[in-house]
C-alpha cells in the first residue's frame, strides 16, 4: 500500500478581525483530505476561497484553529520545532505572488540554489549550482546572462515565476505545494510547466496544485476539490468535475470558463446570454 | 563603490577632513591668539589701510626700510631686550623728518613703550592729546627704522627690538571682535561641525535602527507605543527643547551630540520599521525560516544588504540637519564659548556688532562653510539613494 | 468605421528604440465586436492606445487611423479632444486604478457630460443614473468613492462612464484582468450585449483567445508587433495560417481535451 | 458622516495626548536642572516675602505629584506666575509677543507654501525646462543654507549697505501715531524677516510638490482623464492637484515643528518682539517660569496647527475616513 504523505482532518482556521465591532471570518471550515505518494490533487477556487491559507496550514506556517494535519506521518501541531523543520525540508512551496517569493538582492542561480545550501551546507556548493542550472534549463530559462543577473532587475513576471518553481524543486521535494504557479505564463509555456510537474509526479512526487481554471486542474491533477469561502463544496476526479459538476458553484465555474471548442459551435454564442448564475 | 570615489562631494569632503586634521599643526597662528586689532579687514580689502605688521631688529640687522603707501596706523608699540656695545638711539626716519624714539645706553637695555604713553609723547614733544601713530606716519613714502650710534662707530647688538604697528588689515580673512585671526578660526570650526554632524547622525541612526527593528519585528503593543512616541516627538518643536538642554546640561561637545541625537532618530526609526515590516511578511523570508535557516543567516544575507543602502542614504541626508542644529544652538549663544565653531563665530559676529562695521568678511566664511558641508552630504545622500533604485537616477535627469 | 492602415509604433528610450507595432492594419466596423489577441508584449495594448492618441510622448507613430473620413493622427489637439469619449471611449484594464481616488464615481460621469454635451443639470443627473443602470450598477454607487468598490463594480462603473456620451466606438483594453472568472464572465456579457444593443463598434483586446472567441465576430491575432492572423473564430480555430496561431490553438485544445 | 466624526474624535484625542506629553516634558525639564529645584525655581535675588509667596504659588514644599497637578492647573489656565527678569506676570509678557510670532510664522508659512506649491507644479508640468532646474536648486538651498546666515546677509545688504529696511525691532521707536501708520510700520519691519523665511522655505516645498506631482501625473487616472477628452488645465487642477492635497498636507504637518522652532532664530536675528526671542532671553537669563511658559506656548501652537491640518486632511482625503490613518 503506498504510504500516505499528507492527511488533513477537519482543519478549520478563524481570523479574528482587528476591529472589535466586526467579528472575524472563517478562512477554512472542516477541510479533510488524504494524499498518497505519487498522487496529485487540484484545489479549485477563486481568490478568498481559503486555498492559500490551506497550503500555509499544511506547511505549519500558521496554526489551524481546530483539526490536525499529518505530514509524512507526523502531526505538525505536536511535533517538535526541529522535526517540523525536517518535514518542511521534504516539501516545496511556490507562493502565489511571484514578486514576494524570491530574494531580490541575489542572482537568479543563487536564489534557486539557496535552499540546497541551507540544508546541505556550502561544501556541496558545486552540486547545488549544477542542480539549479539544470532545473532552470528544464523550465525554459537558459540564457547564461539571465542566470547571473539580479532577481530584482533582470526578470519578467513569467520568468520570475519559473525561477520560483525551480527554487521549490531544488530540494527534490516529496510533496510540492504550488499556488497558481502558471498565472503569469502565456498559453504555450503554461502546458510546458505542467508537463515538467507531471513528470515529477510520475517519478513519485505528490503535488497540490491550486488554480481557478478547471481545465488546468484536469491537466495538472487527477483528483480535484472545489473550495468556496473556506468550505469544500465538491470533491471528485477532475474529469467528472468538468463533465458532470454537481454543486451549483462548480457548474457556474464550468459555465464561466470560455473554451475554444464551445466557442466554435454556432449556437453556443447565442445561448451565452441565458444561463446566468448569481452566486 | 568606485563611482563614489570619483564623486565631487566625496573628494571635497576628504579634502576638508584632512584640512581640519592637519590644521592644529600647520597653522602659523593659533585660533585663540589675539594677533591684530579687532575688526581688521582682510588684506585684499581697503588697501589704503596699513596692515598690522611687526618689524624686528636683531644682531646683524640694525636697519629696516619700510615702504609706507598707507594711511597712518591705529596704534604702535615698541619693545625690546638688547645689550649694546656703544650708546646709540632708536631712530625712525620719515621721508621729511627724523624722530629719535628711544635712547639706548651701553650694556643691557630693556624697554616696552606704547604709543599712548604720556612720557613717550613728551619726549617727542607732542601734545598729550596728539595721536602718536598718525604723527609719526603722517606721510606716504619710504621710512627707515634703525639703531643709530651716537658716535660714528657701528654698534654690536645682541637681543631683538620689535616695533609693532597695529594697522586696519590682517591676514586672509581679517580679525574678529577679539582680534583673533578669522581664517584660523574658520579652519578650526570645521572640526566641530564635522564631528557633531556625523556623530550625532550616526548615534541617531543607531537609535532609529534599534527602535525601528524592534517595532517592526515585535509588532503588537511595543509597535504602537514606539510609533505613538515617534508621532509625538515629531509633532513638537525640537529646537526649544534643545535650547533648554544645551543651556543647562550640554555645555560640552559630546553632551551636545547626545542631545541632538536624542531628538533626531525618529525619521530613521520609521523607515527601518517600514523596511522590516515589508521584509518580515515577504514569503521568501518565511520560506527560509521554514527551512530552518538561522536568524543570523537571514539577517546577514538578506536583511542587511537590503536595508544598508537605505540606512546609509538616511545617515547622509541626516548630517545636514545635525550640522544646522549645532550651528543654530551655537548661534543662539548656548554652546560652550571655549569651543570654536562656525555657529559660535556667527553668534559673535551678530552680537558684537559686525553690522555696525559692515564686516561681511566675518559672516561669509562660517556661513558658506556650513552650507558647503550640507551640500556635500546632500549630494552623498542623493548618490546613495540612486544606488537603491536606479530609476531615481532617471527621475532627476529627465 | 475605424480603419487602421499600416500602423507602426516605436518606443524611443535613451539606450535603444523598440518596435512595438509593425505596419498593422485592422478595421472596426460599427455594430461589430473585433477581438485583438496576443501575449503580453505583443503590442496589442500599444495598438489600442494609438487610436485615441494616448501613447506616451517617447513614441513615434506612422501610418493612418481613419475615423470614417477623419485621420485621427493629423488632428489638432482640441478637435481630438472633442472626438475623445464623444466618438471613441476607453474601458481600462481591470487592475488599473482608472478613477481619481478623491472624486466620487458620479463626479467622473458628470464631468464628461458637462464637457461633451450641453445638458441642463437635472438632465445630467438623470443620464448618470441611466448609464449606471445600463452598466448593471445601482444609482446609489454614484456618490461612492473608487476605493469603496470591488474590482467587478469598478469595471461596471468604467463601462457606465464610457457610455455617458453614447460613443460610436468602445476600446476595451483587457477589461477583465485581475477579476475572478465569474465576475469576468458577467462583465464581458454586459459589454457584449451593450455593444450590440447600441450598435457600437467594440475593439476587445485580451491575451485570452477562448474569451475573445466567445464574444467576437472577428479576431486578429498579434505576435511580436505584427497581425499574423485575421478571421472569424471558426476560421482561426479550424485552419490557422500562421505557425504561432497553430501552436496556440493546439495547446488550448489539448488543454480542453478536445483533439480535433 | 458618522465616520468623519469618529475620525475627528480620534485626531483630537491624539492631540490631547501630545499636549499631555509636552506638559510632562516641560514639568520635568525645569525640575531636572542641575542644582536643587527649589533654588532654581526661586531666584536668590528675590526678597524673602516674594520667595515665600512664590514657593506657595509653585507649591514647592508639597510632594511632587501635588506640584504636578498644581502645575497642570496653572498651565491650562495660562497663569504662569512671575518672570524673574521683568517682575511682570509671564502671561503679560507673552500676550504682547504671541501675535507677533503668529503673524511672522503664519505669513511666512503661507507665502512659501503657495509659492512653493505653484512652482513645484509648474516644474512637474514643464519637465526639463529652466523652471525645473530652479526648483531642483532652490530645494537644495533650503535644505543646506543655515537660516541665520542668510538672514544676517540680508540684514547686511538691505538694512546696512542699502538702508531699505529697519535694522532691528518689530516697531520703530518712537512708534508712529495712527492705526494705519503703525500698521504699515509694523509691516515694514516684517518684510525682511518674512522674506528671508520664504526665501529659505519655498525651495523645500517646491521640490516636494514637484516629486509628488511627477508621480501623480504618471498615474492611470490621469491618462484616463486625457482619454475622456478633458482639457489639460482641468485635469491638472481638478484631478492631479486634488490627489496631491492629502500628501501636501502631510508635508505641512511634518514641516510645522521645524518652522516654529525657526521662529527663535529669526526673531533673534531681527530682534523681533516675539515668543521665540523671549524664550532665548529667559533661558540665558535663568528665568525659568518664562522659559517654561514660552516653550509651552510654542508647543501649543504646533499642536494646534497640527490638529487643524489633521482635521483638514479628513475632509480632503475621503479614504482616510474609513480605516485608521497610520501617519
Amino acid at each position: 500500500m503506498t504510504n500516505t504523505i499528507l492527511t488533513a482532518n477537519k482543519v478549520s482556521l478563524f481570523y479574528p478581525s482587528r476591529d472589535p465591532k466586526m467579528e472575524g471570518i472563517w478562512a477554512l471550515k472542516d477541510i479533510s483530505l488524504i494524499l498518497k505518494q505519487g498522487e496529485s490533487l487540484a484545489l479549485i477556487g477563486e481568490s478568498g476561497s481559503g486555498k492559500t491559507s490551506l497550503l500555509r496550514v499544511i506547511l505549519g506556517l500558521i496554526q489551524s484553529t481546530s483539526g490536525y494535519v499529518e505530514l509524512f506521518g507526523e502531526n505538525i501541531n505536536t511535533c517538535t520545532h526541529h522535526s517540523l523543520i525536517e518535514l518542511r525540508r521534504k516539501c516545496g512551496y511556490v507562493p502565489q505572488d511571484p514578486y514576494g517569493s524570491l530574494p531580490p538582492t541575489l542572482s537568479v542561480i543563487d536564489a534557486v540554489a539557496e535552499p540546497w545550501l541551507i540544508v546541505y551546507g556550502r561544501k556541496s556548493r558545486l552540486d547545488a549550482y549544477s542542480k539549479a542550472r539544470h532545473l532552470l534549463h528544464t523550465l525554459g530559462i537558459t540564457e547564461e546572462r539571465l542566470l547571473f543577473s539580479q532577481v530584482r532587475f533582470g526578470l519578467s513576471g513569467g520568468q520570475r515565476q519559473r525561477v520560483a518553481i525551480a527554487r521549490a524543486l531544488i530540494l527534490e521535494p516529496r510533496l510540492l505545494l504550488c499556488d497558481e504557479p502558471t498565472s503569469m505564463q502565456d498559453a504555450s509555456t503554461r502546458s510546458e510547466i505542467i508537463e515538467v510537474l507531471n513528470k515529477r509526479v510520475k517519478e513519485g512526487m505528490s503535488m497540490i496544485f491550486v488554480t481557478h481554471d478547471l481545465y488546468l486542474a484536469r491537466a495538472a491533477a487527477s483528483h480535484g476539490m472545489v473550495l468556496l469561502k473556506g468550505e469544500c463544496c465538491e470533491e471528485n476526479s477532475t474529469k467528472t468535475l468538468l463533465t458532470a459538476p454537481q454543486h451549483n458553484y462548480t457548474k457556474a465555474l464550468v459555465a464561466a470558463l470560455p473554451t475554444l471548442s464551445s466557442a466554435i459551435q454556432r449556437d453556443s454564442r447565442t445561448n451565452l446570454l441565458h444561463n446566468q448564475y448569481t452566486p | 563603490m568606485m563611482s563614489l570615489f570619483r564623486r565631487w562631494s566625496f573628494l571635497l569632503l576628504l579634502f576638508i577632513a584632512v584640512l581640519s586634521i592637519l590644521a592644529p599643526f600647520s597653522l602659523s597662528v593659533s585660533p585663540n591668539q589675539e594677533v591684530a586689532p579687532p575688526f581688521s579687514t582682510p588684506l585684499w580689502l581697503k588697501r589704503n589701510l596699513p596692515p598690522t605688521m611687526k618689524i624686528t631688529l636683531s644682531e646683524n640687522i640694525l636697519k629696516k626700510n619700510i615702504a609706507w603707501p598707507y594711511n597712518p596706523p591705529t596704534q604702535i608699540h615698541l619693545s625690546g631686550e638688547i645689550t649694546l656695545s656703544v650708546p646709540s638711539a632708536l631712530v625712525l626716519e620719515t621721508p621729511t623728518q627724523k624722530f629719535v624714539l628711544h635712547h639706548l645706553t651701553v650694556g643691557k637695555n630693556t624697554f616696552d613703550i606704547d604709543g599712548r604713553d604720556l612720557s613717550f609723547k613728551q619726549r617727542l614733544n607732542f601734545s598729550p592729546f596728539a595721536q602718536i601713530p598718525s604723527e609719526l606716519f603722517s606721510e606716504k613714502g619710504e621710512y627707515i627704522f634703525r639703531v643709530e650710534p651716537d658716535f660714528s662707530a657701528p654698534p654690536e647688538m645682541r637681543g631683538t627690538i620689535t616695533f609693532d604697528i597695529k594697522g586696519g588689515r590682517w591676514g586672509l580673512l581679517g580679525t574678529d571682535q577679539r582680534g583673533r585671526d578669522i581664517f584660523s578660526l574658520f579652519i578650526a570650526g570645521i572640526r566641530v561641525s564635522l564631528i557633531v554632524g556625523i556623530s550625532a547622525t550616526l548615534l541617531a541612526s543607531l537609535l532609529g535602527l534599534f527602535f525601528g527593528l524592534i517595532s517592526g519585528y515585535a509588532g503588537g503593543w511595543t509597535d504602537t507605543i514606539i510609533m505613538r512616541g515617534v508621532d509625538i516627538l515629531l509633532s513638537i518643536p525640537i529646537l526649544p527643547i534643545l535650547m533648554v538642554l544645551a543651556a543647562y546640561w550640554g555645555k560640552g561637545l559630546w553632551q551636545l551630540v547626545l542631545i541632538l541625537s536624542l531628538f533626531s532618530w525618529m525619521g530613521t526609526a520609521r523607515t527601518v520599521r517600514a523596511m522590516t515590516l515589508s521584509l518580515r511578511d515577504s514569503s521568501y523570508i518565511e520560506g527560509l525560516r521554514g527551512l530552518g535557516a538561522p536568524t543570523f543567516y537571514i539577517l546577514w544575507r538578506h536583511l542587511l544588504p537590503e536595508t544598508l543602502p537605505l540606512l546609509l542614504a538616511n545617515i547622509a541626508l541626516g548630517v545636514p540637519g545635525a550640522i544646522l542644529a549645532e550651528a543654530g544652538i551655537s548661534f543662539l549663544g548656548l554652546s560652550d564659548p571655549r569651543i570654536i565653531s562656525w555657529g559660535r563665530m556667527l553668534h559673535e559676529a551678530h552680537s558684537f556688532g559686525a553690522f555696525t562695521r559692515g564686516a561681511w568678511w566675518m559672516l561669509l566664511p562660517p556661513g558658506l562653510g556650513i552650507t558647503l558641508l550640507c551640500l556635500i552630504f546632500l549630494d552623498l545622500g542623493k548618490f546613495l539613494e540612486e544606488q537603491i533604485d536606479p530609476q531615481l537616477k532617471g527621475a532627476l535627469k529627465q | 468605421m475605424i480603419q487602421i492602415i499600416d500602423l507602426s509604433i516605436t518606443y524611443i528610450t535613451p539606450s535603444k528604440s523598440v518596435f512595438a507595432v509593425n505596419n498593422a492594419s485592422l478595421s472596426i466596423p460599427k455594430g461589430e465586436i473585433i477581438g485583438l489577441v496576443g501575449e503580453s508584449g505583443s503590442g496589442k495594448s500599444s495598438l489600442l492606445m494609438a487610436i485615441p492618441r494616448l501613447l506616451p510622448s517617447n513614441t513615434e507613430v506612422s501610418g493612418a487611423i481613419l475615423l470614417d473620413d477623419l485621420d485621427i493622427l493629423s488632428l489638432k489637439k482640441d478637435t481630438l479632444n472633442t472626438i475623445r469619449w464623444k466618438e471613441i471611449a476607453l474601458i481600462p484594464q481591470g487592475a488599473m486604478n482608472s478613477f481619481t481616488p478623491v472624486l466620487t464615481i458620479g463626479k467622473h460621469i458628470e464631468e464628461v457630460l458637462t464637457f461633451h454635451m450641453e445638458l441642463p443639470p437635472h438632465a445630467i443627473k438623470q443620464r448618470c443614473e441611466r448609464v449606471m443602470k445600463e452598466a448593471g450598477l445601482d444609482a446609489s454607487y454614484l456618490n461612492r468613492y473608487p476605493h469603496e468598490l470591488s474590482g467587478g463594480q469598478k469595471q461596471r462603473a468604467a463601462i457606465a462612464t464610457a457610455l455617458a456620451c453614447n460613443p460610436t466606438f468602445l476600446l476595451a483594453d483587457e477589461p477583465t484582468t485581475a477579476l475572478d472568472v465569474i465576475t469576468q464572465r458577467e462583465i464581458v456579457e454586459t459589454l457584449a450585449t451593450l455593444t450590440k444593443e447600441k450598435d457600437m463598434g467594440l475593439l476587445f483586446v485580451t491575451h485570452d483567445l477562448p474569451l475573445a472567441a466567445q464574444i467576437c465576430d472577428k479576431i486578429a491575432v498579434m505576435h511580436e508587433g505584427e497581425i499574423v492572423e485575421k478571421g472569424s473564430p471558426e476560421e482561426i480555430v479550424k485552419n490557422p495560417h500562421h505557425e504561432h496561431t497553430k501552436q496556440l490553438v493546439k495547446a488550448l485544445l489539448h488543454l480542453e481535451g478536445e483533439e480535433i | 458622516m458618522t465616520e468623519m466624526k469618529s475620525y475627528w474624535w480620534r485626531r483630537i484625542a491624539g492631540s490631547l495626548l501630545v499636549l499631555f506629553v509636552v506638559l510632562i516634558l516641560n514639568f520635568f525639564l525645569f525640575r531636572l536642572m542641575p542644582g536643587d529645584p527649589v533654588a532654581t525655581m526661586l531666584d536668590p535675588r528675590f526678597s524673602p516675602e516674594a520667595k515665600a509667596e512664590l514657593s506657595k504659588l509653585y507649591g514647592l514644599d508639597k510632594p511632587l505629584s501635588f506640584q504636578f497637578l498644581l502645575y497642570l492647573k496653572q498651565m491650562i489656565t495660562f497663569n504662569f506666575g512671575y518672570s524673574f527678569l521683568t517682575g511682570r506676570t509671564v502671561w503679560e509678557e507673552l500676550a504682547t509677543r504671541l501675535p507677533n510670532t503668529i503673524t511672522l510664522l503664519g505669513s511666512a508659512l503661507l507665502l512659501s507654501a503657495f509659492l512653493g506649491t505653484w512652482l513645484g507644479i509648474q516644474a512637474a508640468l514643464k519637465r526639463g525646462k529652466w523652471i525645473e532646474k530652479i526648483v531642483l536648486w532652490s530645494g537644495a538651498v533650503s535644505f543646506s543654507f543655515p537660516s541665520f546666515f542668510v538672514q544676517l546677509l540680508l540684514l547686511l545688504i538691505f538694512a546696512y549697505a542699502i538702508p531699505l529696511f529697519p535694522l532691528r525691532g518689530s516697531v520703530s521707536v518712537p512708534p508712529p501715531i495712527g492705526f494705519w501708520a503703525q500698521l504699515t510700520d509694523h509691516i515694514w519691519h516684517l518684510i525682511l524677516p518674512v522674506g528671508s523665511l520664504v526665501l529659505l522655505g519655498f525651495g523645500g516645498w517646491a521640490l516636494y510638490v514637484r516629486n509628488l506631482m511627477v508621480k501623480v501625473l504618471s498615474e492611470d487616472f490621469i491618462l484616463m482623464g486625457e482619454a475622456r477628452g478633458l482639457p489639460e488645465k482641468h485635469i491638472v487642477w481638478n484631478h492631479a492637484f486634488r490627489t496631491l492635497l492629502p500628501p501636501l498636507l502631510t508635508i505641512f504637518l511634518l514641516s510645522l515643528p521645524g518652522i516654529i522652532s525657526g521662529a527663535v532664530i529669526t526673531e533673534t536675528v531681527f530682534s523681533l518682539h516675539g515668543v521665540g526671542r523671549f524664550l532665548l532671553e529667559a533661558i540665558t537669563g535663568q528665568d525659568y517660569p518664562s522659559a517654561g511658559a514660552s516653550f509651552y506656548l510654542l508647543a501649543l501652537l504646533t499642536i494646534f496647527c497640527n490638529l487643524a491640518a489633521d482635521l483638514l486632511y479628513g475632509i480632503v482625503d475621503p479614504r482616510v475616513r474609513f480605516e485608521r490613518r497610520g501617519r
